[in-house]
């Protein structure tokens, strides 16, 4: 598979648009493409595919083809089926997340954000900026990154405004709309004048900030459009990084071995400020 | 309301044809304004059917609908309310949750406009309701109703909505003797001013009482059409039947054996939450029958049920055989040797999606020879124990794998007969066993009584059709209000004393009457 | 700590919170009341949610958004009808598709046409001169403060109490729903009372949609109503096929939401066990507490077919 | 370009995809065969993939695992047999009380006790010596290659078929569903045999969670399932209430899913119109073949009474 443009596979649970963790992998390979060219890049993206099973076969299909120089296999879930497949596929790279772990095999690479990262200056700068002294969380549920981008956040609070109160609401749910918006109500009544948040039901609670006008820090993606005069700061994830990373590492030879983390220093992670 | 009057409605050729069934062949009828009409019929005859095309269910697949000569088109009960013509349903067709007056106003234009305009209806109802001396309170949801209220409020609504001629399918099925003597008044009055009836009934006297015409309906094709003084009970069942018919059956005398069955004070809650069965105590003996009379609603349906074991009993105590089975569930009862036939066939006595082979083992599946293990089903021994039973109680059906719900009513009311006899029951519970059923099947389930009680089976036979109870009893309970409150012998019974008994009257004031 | 807790936001997020499923839920009932149940409510307000939505971000006018809310609203209730009344297929999974169909259609052409979230001026709050000013409780807050659709989906309740009980069309609703058999005996024809119920309720399943894209959270995204209208079925039940019934089954719903969220904006700390529990437990009180003299369509689901 | 489709991995994935629904919708098609609608089974099916998940996370034994799926499923089943037939309460609402208690009770339990996703080693797949090396037509790799609770979801549909259709219980289960007045004047205890059919179905409402947290995904989060149990509900309509007519719709419905992911594996561009209208028009042309000679149980969701 050396010769000829770089063949990458892909498996994924969700769908390639779903303004999240399935669509910022997919969007990543589209930038790959976009910077190497079609000619020297292809790849092949399986979304939906929350049946472990089902991703195994698609892995190992991919792998006995020895058609891919690379297969990705985005989600947590796959961890145990790259664990199985990877040994027996040597020359060809795995690359898995999010998680830190490379199972100690040659050709794994794992990859995770540091959401907490951008937490801490969101947080920083919101301490600063808050009049109230009151800051207005929601979140979906306690996991994963957004768990470490709330408490990254609180932290940042703390920092930079020790007396400020960071208030939280986890509404248990990724995608209630409704819901986010009137816990954004909820904070704006009682005082808060900077709101944040994370999950793809945030859409209501900056609509909230908008018209109350209180400031908004994004995480994940860029919010700025939407956000309008009330976005402030936004963490964005870039896992063409890793990519670009792994992809130069596998052209040198070097099949694995390593875990990558999205940093503010690798630029992994990117504050994008609104306009 | 419609005030137009119809002279003479004629049915010419009308055929209609059901899935496998030729329903209604080629028949011809035709009703005068001011007199009855009678259809009669044995069961599936085509007698509803026929009617149904009248007013707009069905379409009749060929023949003409001709109102004082011209052709009416009937497309829908819409149209043929238009045309001034109304029906009473054999299964009536109220809706429950709803007011009588509110019923009433169901499909009628209001006085204001798109608002409902009930008090309006129901003055109107008081009127018509006093102008016919037929009693209905207009502002009661019609699930509180009895039976015969309902079909009180069935006539008013035709008569409200100003109905030339009035279809009537079996509206006596469920009518006490009094209530069909009211029915009769209400029927004559409307001839007289110009109605013209449709009468429906399986019961030859009332038939020969008070209709001016008959027509016979056999197998769907119309064998004659006679005036009224030209007919008697015995050519009427031969031309429905196509043979000779016994209208009075031989019968031993009696020789009660041991005591079966005995209630002591047993008192029950109705549906309706009120006490519906207050401190009854009755015993029935081996080889008798005993009949229990009484109008609609007097609590004779919460005494089958108690005995079957379906209904708790708030008082008293009920003996099988001398065991106290007071409170005992049904399958207990089972066990014990008692069989019941339920009066709603339909709901409570078999499974209507059911074959009939399934519902003649529904009882004892459970039981060898049925089942191989208690777990799997003998399909082999339920094959052979089900063809038995249709050749032997002479159900007319396509085969012991045809779903019940296809079978007339007649033939229903013989497999439950069939399963509950083939029991060899000690106790026999019959609530109105040949309720809706033609003279041919009523014939064949009377005799089949009579025959068990040869065997010595103790009978409780509750109905209400006083024909019946005289006509089997050995000894006759009245029932009024939840309480037993006569007894007379059976055998030659004098009507009347016997209505005015079912009608609260008590056996002293009317033997001092007498 | 209660005045602290149980202050005249939560009451007005609650009213807020409560204006959808007020929509959704008396639509279903109309279907319902006239035996016909639709599980597609949810696709039905999606595709309302976007059309409207997409018509406001298109054109930038209110009205157009609520007419194309309405248009569209009425094409789905219409298409459910005549798959349940003319068609006669099982309600239950026909619902599962309109829902499938509404889900998928509505995220594919905002893919389409929109691309990524974006949010437009929806319904403004209106100024009612005095009454908005009532301090007194928070009555003003609470009751005086929203946009015109939240007002309209609660002045459409008395409106629909009225139509179901005191209305000639109502009464043919109820008769169809109740005994098909004998409606159609008395000349009513059963499909058109079905096939009006059944497009009112689409109409206000728009409705419904709309007063979420363009009136409270003024955004759209996929999957906008996450399961909303579903919800919205289960609250014709508990408020037993009335009007009333429902308002406070969506009131108590929104209720214990709005407090949820109140509870964890001021920093209180609750079990979360309480969160988890809390609909279960109202759902089964509801039901022990739930009057059994109900209005239950004994119809309902039941295709009519004459002479059967 | 065919042979590229439907390839031996395409059925080998829409058996598998199938599992989850053919082991939720048999469990339900006994208690709506027997006048039970259970809307419940999402929730049961999330307690029953978290507490399988969370037994094997723990104790490494897949046998332990099985096991609590198994006794987590009939806790629920029963509890919902004690709601409908005892409280007889309204089905449709009190399934939506168990389905939010399911999934909130599962998603704070693993909060609590695991917290971010792991994934443990669920069943693995089987070798079957000769069967699972049929080349011909990929027979091997389609049906005989799977691990165990696949198979015993498949095993599972004849038997569920025999035991309804040929012994006693099943006749009860029948006759209960029918007509509950005949039944029970006929001695059938109605209320034992509803209680012994919900909770059948929620034992197996708790294998289809544990098959999807330990032997198909190996991983639970917060509503794994994501309404899979509502479709499972959906398919035993689908099905005309027999098991091989719940068989033949999770495979019909789990062959589309097998067939739209296949298409994106391989880079083929087919309108995305397909994909979202695709679920629609198959349930649209099964409603207008499914034969009328259905199996539907008269009395479902009625509860029952003696004396009524
Ligand atoms: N909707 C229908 N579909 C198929 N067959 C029908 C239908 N209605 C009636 N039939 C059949 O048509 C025939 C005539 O039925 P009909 O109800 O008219 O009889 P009937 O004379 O009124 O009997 P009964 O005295 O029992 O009321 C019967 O064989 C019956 O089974
Ligand atoms: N659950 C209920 N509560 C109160 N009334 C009811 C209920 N169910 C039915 N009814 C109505 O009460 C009326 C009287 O019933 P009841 O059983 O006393 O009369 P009945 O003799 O036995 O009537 P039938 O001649 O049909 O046997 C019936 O017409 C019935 O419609
Ligand atoms: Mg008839
Ligand atoms: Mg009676």
């Amino acid at each position: 598979a050396q010769d000829g443009p770089f063949r990458v596979a892909a498996v994924a649970p969700s769908a390639t648009n779903d303004l999240a963790f399935s669509q910022s992998m997919y969007d990543a390979l589209l930038a790959i493409q976009e910077e190497m060219g079609a000619d020297n890049f292809e790849f092949v993206f399986q979304e939906g595919t929350f049946v472990v099973d089902d991703a195994a076969v698609a892995i190992g299909e991919w792998a006995a083809s020895g058609e891919y120089d690379l297969i990705i296999a985005h989600g947590s879930q796959y961890g145990s089926v790259v664990e199985e497949i990877a040994p027996r596929f040597p020359e060809i790279s795995f690359a898995w997340g999010t998680d830190v772990n490379t199972f100690g095999l040659d050709n794994v690479y794992a990859y995770t954000p540091a959401a907490d990262e951008g937490g801490f200056i969101n947080g920083v700068m919101a301490g600063l900026m808050t009049e109230s002294g009151v800051i207005g969380v929601i979140g979906p549920i306690e996991v994963g990154d957004a768990k470490l981008y709330v408490d990254g956040f609180k932290e940042g609070v703390a920092a930079s405004n020790p007396d400020a109160q960071v208030l939280v609401t986890y509404i248990q749910s990724f995608s209630d709309v409704p819901l986010a918006t009137e816990a954004a109500n909820a904070h704006i009544a009682n005082g808060a004048d900077i709101l944040t948040g994370t999950a793809q039901m945030v859409v209501g609670p900056i609509a909230v900030a908008k018209e109350n006008g209180a400031r908004w820090f994004g995480t994940q993606s860029s919010q700025a459009e939407l956000a309008g005069e009330a976005g402030v700061m936004f963490q964005v994830y870039h896992w063409e990084v890793v990519l670009r990373d792994i992809i130069a590492n596998i052209k040198d030879g070097k099949m694995g071995g390593e875990s990558y983390v999205l940093t503010l220093q690798n630029g992994g992670l990117v504050m994008e400020s609104a306009k | 309301m419609n005030n137009r009057r119809i002279q003479h409605l004629q049915m010419q050729g009308i055929v209609k044809r059901f899935p496998g069934v030729l329903a209604v062949n080629h028949v011809d009828f035709d009703v005068r304004a001011g007199e009855i009409h009678a259809l009669l019929g044995e069961n599936g005859a085509g007698k509803s059917t026929l009617m149904k095309m009248l007013y707009g269910l069905y379409h009749p697949d060929e023949g003409r609908i001709l109102i004082d000569g011209d052709e009416a088109k009937i497309r829908s009960p819409h149209d043929a309310i238009q045309q001034g013509i109304g029906m009473i349903h054999q299964h009536f067709m109220l809706v429950p949750s709803l007011t009588v007056a509110e019923n009433i106003a169901l499909g009628m234009k209001s006085s204001r406009g798109l608002v409902l305009d009930l008090d309006v209806v129901s003055k109107r109802v008081r009127r018509l309701s006093e102008q016919y001396n037929l009693k209905v309170n207009p502002d009661v949801p019609i699930w509180q109703l009895a039976v015969g209220e309902q079909q009180r409020v069935e006539i008013l609504r035709a008569l409200y909505k100003g109905a030339a001629l009035l279809i009537l399918d079996e509206p006596t099925a469920v009518l006490t003797p009094q209530e069909v003597d009211d029915l009769f008044r209400i029927l004559r009055k409307m001839t007289e001013e110009g109605h013209a009836l449709i009468f429906i009934s399986h019961k030859l006297h009332e038939v020969l009482a008070i209709s001016s015409r008959i027509t016979v309906l056999r197998d769907g094709q119309r064998v004659d059409t006679i005036p009224t003084e030209q007919a008697t009970k015995l050519k009427l069942a031969q031309m429905m039947v196509g043979r000779p018919v016994v209208l009075e059956y031989e019968r031993h005398p009696c020789q009660p054996g041991d005591e079966r069955l005995s209630l002591s004070g047993v008192s029950a809650i109705s549906d309706r939450g009120d006490l519906g069965l207050k401190e009854v105590s009755l015993a029935v003996y081996g080889g008798e029958i005993v009949g229990v009379a009484g109008v609609s609603g007097n609590g004779q349906r919460e005494l089958a049920q108690v005995i079957a074991g379906l209904r708790p009993v708030t008082g008293g105590t009920i003996h099988v055989g001398g065991l106290n089975v007071t409170g005992k569930p049904p399958a207990a009862m089972n066990v014990l040797g008692v069989s019941y036939i339920p009066e709603e066939r339909m709901e409570d006595g078999v499974i209507k999606e059911f074959t009939v082979s399934e519902n003649l083992v529904l009882q004892d599946h459970g039981r060898k020879p049925y089942t191989r293990g208690g777990i799997f089903l003998n399909f082999h021994v339920i094959a052979k124990t089900c063809k038995e039973a249709i050749r032997a109680y002479e159900i007319k059906t396509p085969g012991a794998d045809t779903p019940v719900k296809s079978l007339s009513g007649g033939n229903i009311q013989k497999l439950v007969l069939a399963r509950e006899l083939s029991r060899r029951p000690k106790v026999l519970i019959a609530a109105q066993p040949t309720r809706g059923v033609d003279i041919g099947a009523t014939e064949y389930i009377h005799r089949r009584l009579l025959e068990e009680r040869s065997k010595g089976t103790a009978i409780l036979l509750i109905s209400e059709d006083l024909d019946e109870i005289m006509a089997l009893s050995d000894r006759i309970l009245v029932m009024y209000e939840g309480r037993i409150v006569g007894e007379v012998p059976g055998g030659k019974v004098d009507v009347r004393r016997l209505g005015a008994m079912m009608a609260g009257a008590t056996l002293d004031s009317v033997e001092e009457k007498a | 700590m209660i005045e602290q807790i149980l202050t005249a936001s939560v009451f007005a997020s609650m009213i807020r919170l409560a204006t959808p499923y007020i929509f959704a839920g008396i639509g279903e009932t109309f279907g319902q009341r006239s035996g016909v149940l639709n599980l597609g409510v949810d696709g039905i307000m999606l595709m309302g949610a976007f059309f409207s939505f997409y018509t406001v971000y298109a054109t930038g006018s209110l009205v157009l958004g609520l007419l194309a809310a309405l248009l569209i609203g009425l094409l789905l209730g219409l298409t459910t009808a005549f798959i349940s009344v003319t068609l006669k297929a099982e309600q239950g999974i026909s619902g599962i598709g309109m829902y499938l169909f509404g889900l998928g259609m509505s995220e594919l052409l905002f893919q389409k046409l929109i691309g990524t979230p974006k949010s437009v001026s929806g319904f403004p709050r209106l100024y009612i001169p005095v009454l908005s000013d009532i301090q007194f409780l928070g009555i003003g807050e609470i009751f005086f403060n929203h946009n015109l659709l939240v007002y309209l989906a609660f002045f459409l309740v008395p409106v629909s109490a009225f139509v179901l009980n005191r209305t000639t069309f109502g009464l043919m609703i109820r008769a169809v729903g109740q005994n098909p058999e004998a409606a159609d005996a008395m000349g009513i024809n059963v499909a058109r009372v079905r096939y009006m119920t059944v497009t009112l309720g689409g109409l206000f399943s728009g409705l419904a949609g709309a007063s979420l894209s363009i009136a409270l959270l003024n955004v759209f995204q996929q999957n906008l109503t996450s399961g909303l209208g579903f919800i919205a079925v289960a609250l014709v039940y508990f408020g037993r096929w009335k009007p009333f019934g429902v308002l406070a089954g969506a009131l108590l719903f929104s209720f214990v939401n709005a407090l949820q969220l109140q509870v964890s904006a001021i920093g209180l700390d609750i079990p979360s066990e309480f969160a988890v529990m809390a609909p279960y437990v109202i759902t089964i009180i509801a039901l022990v507490f739930a009057s059994k003299q109900t209005e239950k369509p004994t119809a309902l689901t039941k295709p009519f077919e004459r002479g059967e």
